[in-house]
């Protein structure tokens, strides 16, 4: 492939994750939805382009779920839940803003540095490529754990799983990617749809109105 | 035991065999526990000869011990017999018991008699058990069944020598001997009567020691340092009718040193390690995280 | 041979018939000092046979235990005693006994006695046996230590033995003698019921602790038990005689003369041991029950130290 | 013709659960269905032990090799003996109104849902193909769980769901790794995930991707095995699910977790540029062992008592494959065997006893040989087994497993041993309480019931005392395979 190919692939790779520290940064969770389809869209592309420079039809269709699904459908319906479910408009976060920034850089200097004794045979290409694909699934798990928000794990985890589709995309000729994806559309789906069932508000881990952390089976800590 | 007492009228047979028991345990004459024991003390006392430093102070010590833990067998086992089988019943259960089956009596009875046995003829058990030593020392005594009189020394005669067979006859000679003689010149006169009661006529069985008030002298003696037995008496005040109650605690050393610290150990542990059961999604995850980073850094580092 | 076994069966008949005879002495040797008249050297003869003549009055609940137990307590004792070499060497039956024996059979007696204590069931009987026995589990071990450094030191467990080495050339002032003499006559005052441990004249119920155990006894029960009592006390002072002073006894097969002076040698002996243990009676008072143990505890060490010191000094033969 | 009848075998141990659950789905009639479950489960286990005799062909999709004839054959007897439990054990649930009929049809599909999901998992020749069905046997088993719709429940259910998919995440992007690393060699394509070309090539594969890749894996299909500190759904979906499913998650699901993590395994084990797995699986199995030892003393719910003993021994099991030589992966080998049979037994008996009495406190449980003298014994029995008692096969591979330790690492040894000591006091404290002790209650239970309970313990004594010729030649080879 041309140079000029592997930049554009390059770029938009790496605008990914620059999208992902903008997710890390929203505080606002409409604003956190839109960045989200931004993601979405910007992994479309990215997939879209592999799927060009690889000959390899059958990519389209994953950067189609990509652009539809994660860029259209979900932000929309956890717009919607958002609003049906009274949600809190502003992201809680465990630690502030400026210091998970920092987190992430670090993160992205980590997946860098163990990415580089990979040999060079792949190309440049692929070694920056799974560069930032391993950042854009660290700073998804890392908005996880940092955002106390339902909606905002959820769209970290999301975040993740853009990076893995990212990764598989730029793995040239791998096979069962667009079942992959579809696999996960569907977690996700199930994901979605456990937050409106299980009416979860605020967190993970508070199901339904009264908060369970009495209810792990076990009550508190104490002597058996 | 607080509930029992004169089984000795109920159950003459297990009473006897307890007896002989109780003697050969206590390691007394004419009995096995004696042979042991004498065995033993001949070992104790050759031990000087050894040439290392560290055994030969010990070895007196255990001497020690050992002649400290026979006499307190006895001490206890005279507490075992005497509370169990003789005195007056302390309980229902003991004022109606009665003896057991023949089958039972007989196991008794022939264990009492293999006791004496060993005990009185103690070279040929010395002997049947030399190959053992064999095995283990590689080394063994002298063959003691060929010795004169049925006597051993397993030394050397001038040394020291037991002659189990021969104590006991002395002693049942001897015995024999006094009776005829009281017999044949002591009045035959003999009343049943009262138990000298001291002025407070018939003390019902509650009046007599119990085992614990048996062994207070001993718990007083070797218990306060060994057990650290403490005695609280709460006496009521004069003039009132309320009982006074004597509390004993005794305290398992052993038990305390060794396992105690580790239960504990073990508690904290756990209660410090049990909230991880008690997290919140995100800090699981937070937990995943970690680990992932930390394998990644391990990745990174390693070259 | 026939001579040795001779010997033996006169030194039987003679320990039972001097046993009295000491008691006897010992009171008297007491009451003077006391600046008292005292009885007869031979009241605890008439004492014997007027219990003798008397009737015995049993407890209702008592056992066969009981009635036997008076026969076994004399018959040990009695053998015992026969088994330590008094005015002769060589018995034959010290061959098949040693000191741990004896120590072994006053300890039957003890536990028989205790036992008998316990049958008929008062609190008296209590109080004497559990005493008795937390005392023995002291002194026991203190004779056998006792025991330990004398065999150590002679190298042999067997008293005519250890005694002929005491008259040999190697035997010297040592420690290690001194301090198993010293322990030897604590386990001989603790175990004879002599002041301070026990008074044996005292019937105050709450300090006696042998004559608690045989406050049921009566008649010819009591007097086997009396004449245990007094072999016991001459068995012990021979023992201390034959070993530490054991000048004058008759070596095996000497001539008659030999033997003469080794009987009226033993007789010197009782009344010198007799006499100072009266003496060291009257000179001291009579200790609380439980200040006794370290009285024989203190015995105990004395035995353990001399062992010791026998260990790390000498290798014996 | 053998071969015919081996791939037969091969395409029925994945078609019958998979057209099974088409059917039960359609059915209303719970009897019926759970008949048709154990049918199911019964023609499933006939032809993976076809497949011991006759090996197919490996195919680009699937393999049959010695290694997951083991998992299969166990995982299939499990399965077996778990629905024969399970036709009791809902009858009652239905009885006592915590499921309606709806819910059973419902369950029996996702139960062979759940079947097909971890014979795919075991049989796939392709990483991609093994981590859709592991993907698939969670989602069934996350629905399972929530299947009693109680806050617990449902909690429940949605930690295992999160936890699960971020492993899932984890998991995919290792084999996306191990593709890009083996693609170089093996060409694009199929041929780059198939097990049959990867494990004889990796030796030229870029050991920095498989480091990497290795990390994810370990991290994700360790999630799935439960090991700490990535264990945290395992507990409560254990005690909140329905007991079935217990079994079946302790049974087989951890060993087809297990199962992947071995294989890529022995991919690195191929490569000897790369840093070697056993250390890191150590780690986790002496963290897991250690760690759910202690968990296990300060538990009150029974069934999550046991869900940390599954910890535990998966932790026992790492280790010893971790530590690699033919000694210990056969230890290892046995020990999987041996816990998942004994386990599901455990499980068995614990859902009885927990229908019986009413409750999942331990405090509330007493003196079962007394209430229900059957099932009780067998409990004790089964607790004995799983606490590693002679004469029975746990111990068998735990003093094999120590032995070979003691052999080349004293001091893992020692800490080893330790662990296990914790984890079985722990058991054997809360075992008196529960077995023994005074009780008014009196239960019946058919004898019928408790069969399959009976069944494995059964097997695990005889594997305890005497294990046949063939079967230690088999492990023995498998072990060689792991190295």
């Amino acid at each position: 492939m041309t140079s000029l190919e592997s930049d554009i692939a390059h770029l938009l790779a790496g605008s990914m994750v620059l999208v992902s520290f903008l997710l890390l940064y929203q505080d606002r969770m409409f604003a956190l939805l839109n960045f989200f389809a931004i993601h979405a869209c910007v992994l479309a592309f990215s997939v879209g382009w592999q799927a060009y420079l690889q000959r390899a039809p059958h990519l389209f269709i994953t950067a189609l779920i990509a652009l539809l699904f994660k860029g259209v459908i979900i932000p929309v319906a956890l717009h919607r839940i958002v609003v049906r479910l009274g949600i809190h408009r502003t992201i809680e976060a465990v630690v502030s803003i400026g210091p998970t920034i920092l987190l992430g850089i670090a993160l992205v200097g980590l997946s860098i540095i163990v990415m580089l004794p990979v040999t060079q045979a792949e190309g440049a290409f692929v070694r920056e490529d799974l560069a930032f694909a391993l950042s854009v699934v660290l700073l998804g798990f890392l908005m996880m754990i940092t955002r106390r928000n339902a909606v905002s794990q959820v769209i970290g985890f999301m975040s993740l799983e853009n990076g893995l589709v990212l990764a598989a995309t730029g793995a040239r000729g791998m096979p069962l990617v667009v079942e992959i994806s579809v696999g996960f559309s569907i977690l996700i789906a199930f994901l979605v749809v456990g937050i409106f069932l299980f009416r979860i508000r605020e967190r993970f881990d508070t199901v339904d109105l009264q908060a369970l952390d009495m209810s792990r089976g076990e009550t508190s800590g104490e002597s058996a | 035991m607080e509930h029992l007492g004169g089984l000795i009228h109920r159950m003459p047979i297990t009473a006897v065999c307890f007896l002989a028991g109780c003697v050969a345990i206590s390691a007394l004459p004419p009995f096995n526990g004696f042979v042991s024991e004498w065995l033993t003390f001949q070992g104790i006392l050759l031990s000087p000869q050894l040439p290392q430093w560290i055994p030969r102070l010990l070895v007196p010590a255990v001497g020690a011990t050992l002649a400290c833990s026979a006499a307190l067998a006895a001490a206890c086992f005279v507490k075992a017999f005497g509370m169990t089988f003789l005195g007056r019943p302390r309980g229902a259960a003991a004022s109606g018991a009665h003896e057991t089956d023949r089958w039972s009596q007989c196991a008794m009875l022939l264990f009492a008699v293999l006791c004496l046995a060993a005990g009185t003829l103690p070279g040929f058990v010395m002997d049947a058990l030399a190959p053992v030593m064999q095995m283990i020392l590689g080394a063994r005594l002298a063959p003691q069944s060929t010795q004169p009189l049925l006597r051993i020394a397993p030394i050397d005669p001038a040394r020291s020598a037991y002659n189990g067979a021969l104590v006991l006859v002395m002693i049942l000679v001897a015995a024999a001997a006094t009776a005829l003689i009281v017999r044949r010149f002591a009045s035959h006169a003999l009343r049943r009567s009262a138990i000298w009661d001291c002025g407070f006529p018939d003390a019902s069985p509650a009046t007599q020691y119990t085992p614990g008030s048996f062994a207070q002298p001993i718990r007083r003696v070797f218990g306060s340092t060994v057990f650290r037995a403490r005695e609280h008496v709460a006496m009521p005040k004069p003039g009132d009718p309320g009982t006074a109650r004597l509390h004993v605690d005794l305290h398992d050393t052993l038990w305390e040193a060794l396992y105690l610290p580790v239960i504990r150990f073990i508690d904290s542990v756990t209660v410090r390690v049990n909230r991880l059961q008690f997290l919140t999604i995100r800090r699981y995850l937070t937990l995943v995280f970690s680990a992932l980073v930390l394998l990644l850094i391990i990745v990174g580092v390693w070259r | 041979m026939r001579l040795n076994w001779l010997t033996q069966f006169a030194q039987i008949i003679v320990v039972l018939a001097l046993a009295p005879l000491l008691t006897g002495v010992t009171r008297k040797i007491r009451s003077r000092l006391l600046r008292r008249r005292g009885a007869s050297i031979a009241q605890p003869y008439c004492d014997l046979l007027k219990l003798i003549r008397k009737e015995v009055v049993v407890a209702e609940n008592a056992s066969w235990l009981f009635r036997a137990a008076p026969y076994v307590i004399f018959a040990t004792t009695w053998v015992a005693a026969a088994l330590v070499p008094t005015f002769a060497m060589g018995l034959p039956l010290g061959a098949a006994a040693d000191m741990i024996v004896i120590v072994a059979l006053l300890g039957t007696a003890r536990f028989m006695l205790a036992l008998a204590g316990l049958d008929v069931g008062t609190s008296f009987g209590g109080i004497g046996s559990s005493r008795e026995m937390m005392f023995a589990s002291l002194a026991e071990p203190a004779m056998l230590m006792a025991v330990f450094t004398l065999s150590l030191f002679a190298g042999s467990t067997e008293l005519s033995s250890i005694s002929s080495f005491m008259l040999g050339p190697h035997a010297g002032l040592n420690i290690s003698l001194a301090l198993a003499l010293v322990a030897l006559i604590i386990v001989a005052i603790g175990e004879n019921a002599r002041i301070p441990v026990d008074n044996p004249a005292t019937h105050l119920e709450l300090t006696m602790v042998h004559e608690a155990m045989i406050l049921e006894y009566s008649g010819r029960h009591l007097a086997v038990i009396e004449a245990a009592a007094s072999v016991k006390l001459l068995l012990y002072l021979s023992v201390i005689g034959c070993v530490f002073i054991p000048w004058g006894t008759a070596m095996a097969g000497a001539n008659p003369i030999a033997y003469v002076i080794g009987f009226a040698s033993y007789l010197l002996k009782l009344l010198l041991l007799g006499f100072l243990l009266s003496v060291f009676e009257t000179a001291i008072a009579k200790m609380r029950v439980f200040r006794v143990p370290d009285f024989l505890g203190v015995a105990l060490m004395l035995g353990l130290l001399g062992t010791m010191l026998l260990f790390v000094s000498k290798v014996p033969r | 013709m053998i071969l015919d009848l081996g791939s037969a075998a091969l395409r029925a141990v994945l078609l019958v659960p998979s057209c099974g659950a088409i059917v039960l789905a359609a059915i209303p009639n719970y009897r019926l269905s759970a008949a048709l479950n154990v049918a199911l489960c019964a023609l499933t286990l006939a032809s993976a032990g076809i497949l011991y005799g006759h090996r197919p062909d490996p195919s680009l999709y699937l393999v049959v090799d010695d290694l997951n004839t083991v998992f299969l054959i166990v995982g299939a007897l499990v399965g077996f003996s778990t629905s024969v439990f399970s036709a009791g054990y809902i009858a009652h649930e239905l009885k006592t109104r915590r499921l309606k009929s709806r819910d059973l049809r419902f369950y029996h599909a996702m139960y062979q849902l759940l079947m097909f999901a971890m014979n795919l998992a075991l049989v796939a020749n392709n990483i991609g193909l093994m981590w859709v069905a592991i993907e698939l046997a969670t989602l069934t088993t996350v629905v399972m769980v929530g299947i009693y719709r109680t806050n617990a429940a449902l909690e429940a259910a949605w930690k295992y769901f999160i936890l699960g998919s971020v492993g899932i995440a984890l998991a995919l992007f290792g084999t996306i790794l191990v593709y890009l690393a083996a693609e170089e060699h093996l060409g694009q394509g199929m041929t780059a995930m198939a097990w049959d070309h990867l494990v004889p090539r990796s030796a030229a594969f870029d050991p920095a991707l498989l480091n990497l890749s290795f990390v994810f894996l370990l991290l994700g299909y360790g999630t799935k095995v439960g090991l700490a500190p990535v264990h945290a759904w395992l507990p409560d979906a254990h005690a909140e699910g329905p007991t079935p499913i217990s079994a079946v998650l302790s049974g087989l699901l951890l060993n087809v977790a297990l199962f992947a993590l071995l294989r890529f395994k022995l991919i690195m084990a191929g490569n000897p540029r790369v840093l070697s797995p056993g250390p890191m699986m150590v780690t986790m199995g002496l963290v897991s062992l250690v760690f759910a030892g202690f968990m296990i003393y300060r538990r009150r719910d029974i069934k999550r008592m046991f869900a940390y003993s599954s910890i535990e021994h998966m932790g026992i099991i790492t280790l010893a494959f971790g530590l690699g030589g033919p000694l210990a992966s056969f230890a290892g080998l046995l020990h999987m065997a041996m816990h998942s049979l004994t386990k599901s037994a455990i499980f068995f008996g614990v859902g009885y006893v927990s229908q019986l009495e009413g409750t999942q406190q331990i405090a509330d449980i007493r003196g079962l040989t007394q209430s229900q003298p059957l099932l009780g014994w067998l409990l004790v029995v089964a607790v004995a087994a799983i606490a590693g008692l002679p004469p029975f096969g746990v111990f068998t591979s735990e003093f094999l497993l120590v032995t070979s330790t003691f052999a080349r690492v004293p001091w893992l040894a020692i800490l080893l041993g330790l662990g296990l000591i914790i984890a079985f006091s722990a058991i054997a404290l809360r075992l008196h309480g529960l077995a023994f002790g005074e009780t008014d209650k009196r239960h019946r239970l058919p004898a019928w019931r408790l069969a399959p309970m009976a069944l494995h313990l059964a097997i695990v004594a005889v594997a305890g005392i005497y294990l046949p010729a063939t079967v230690i030649t088999w492990f023995r080879h498998v072990a060689s395979l792991l190295g």
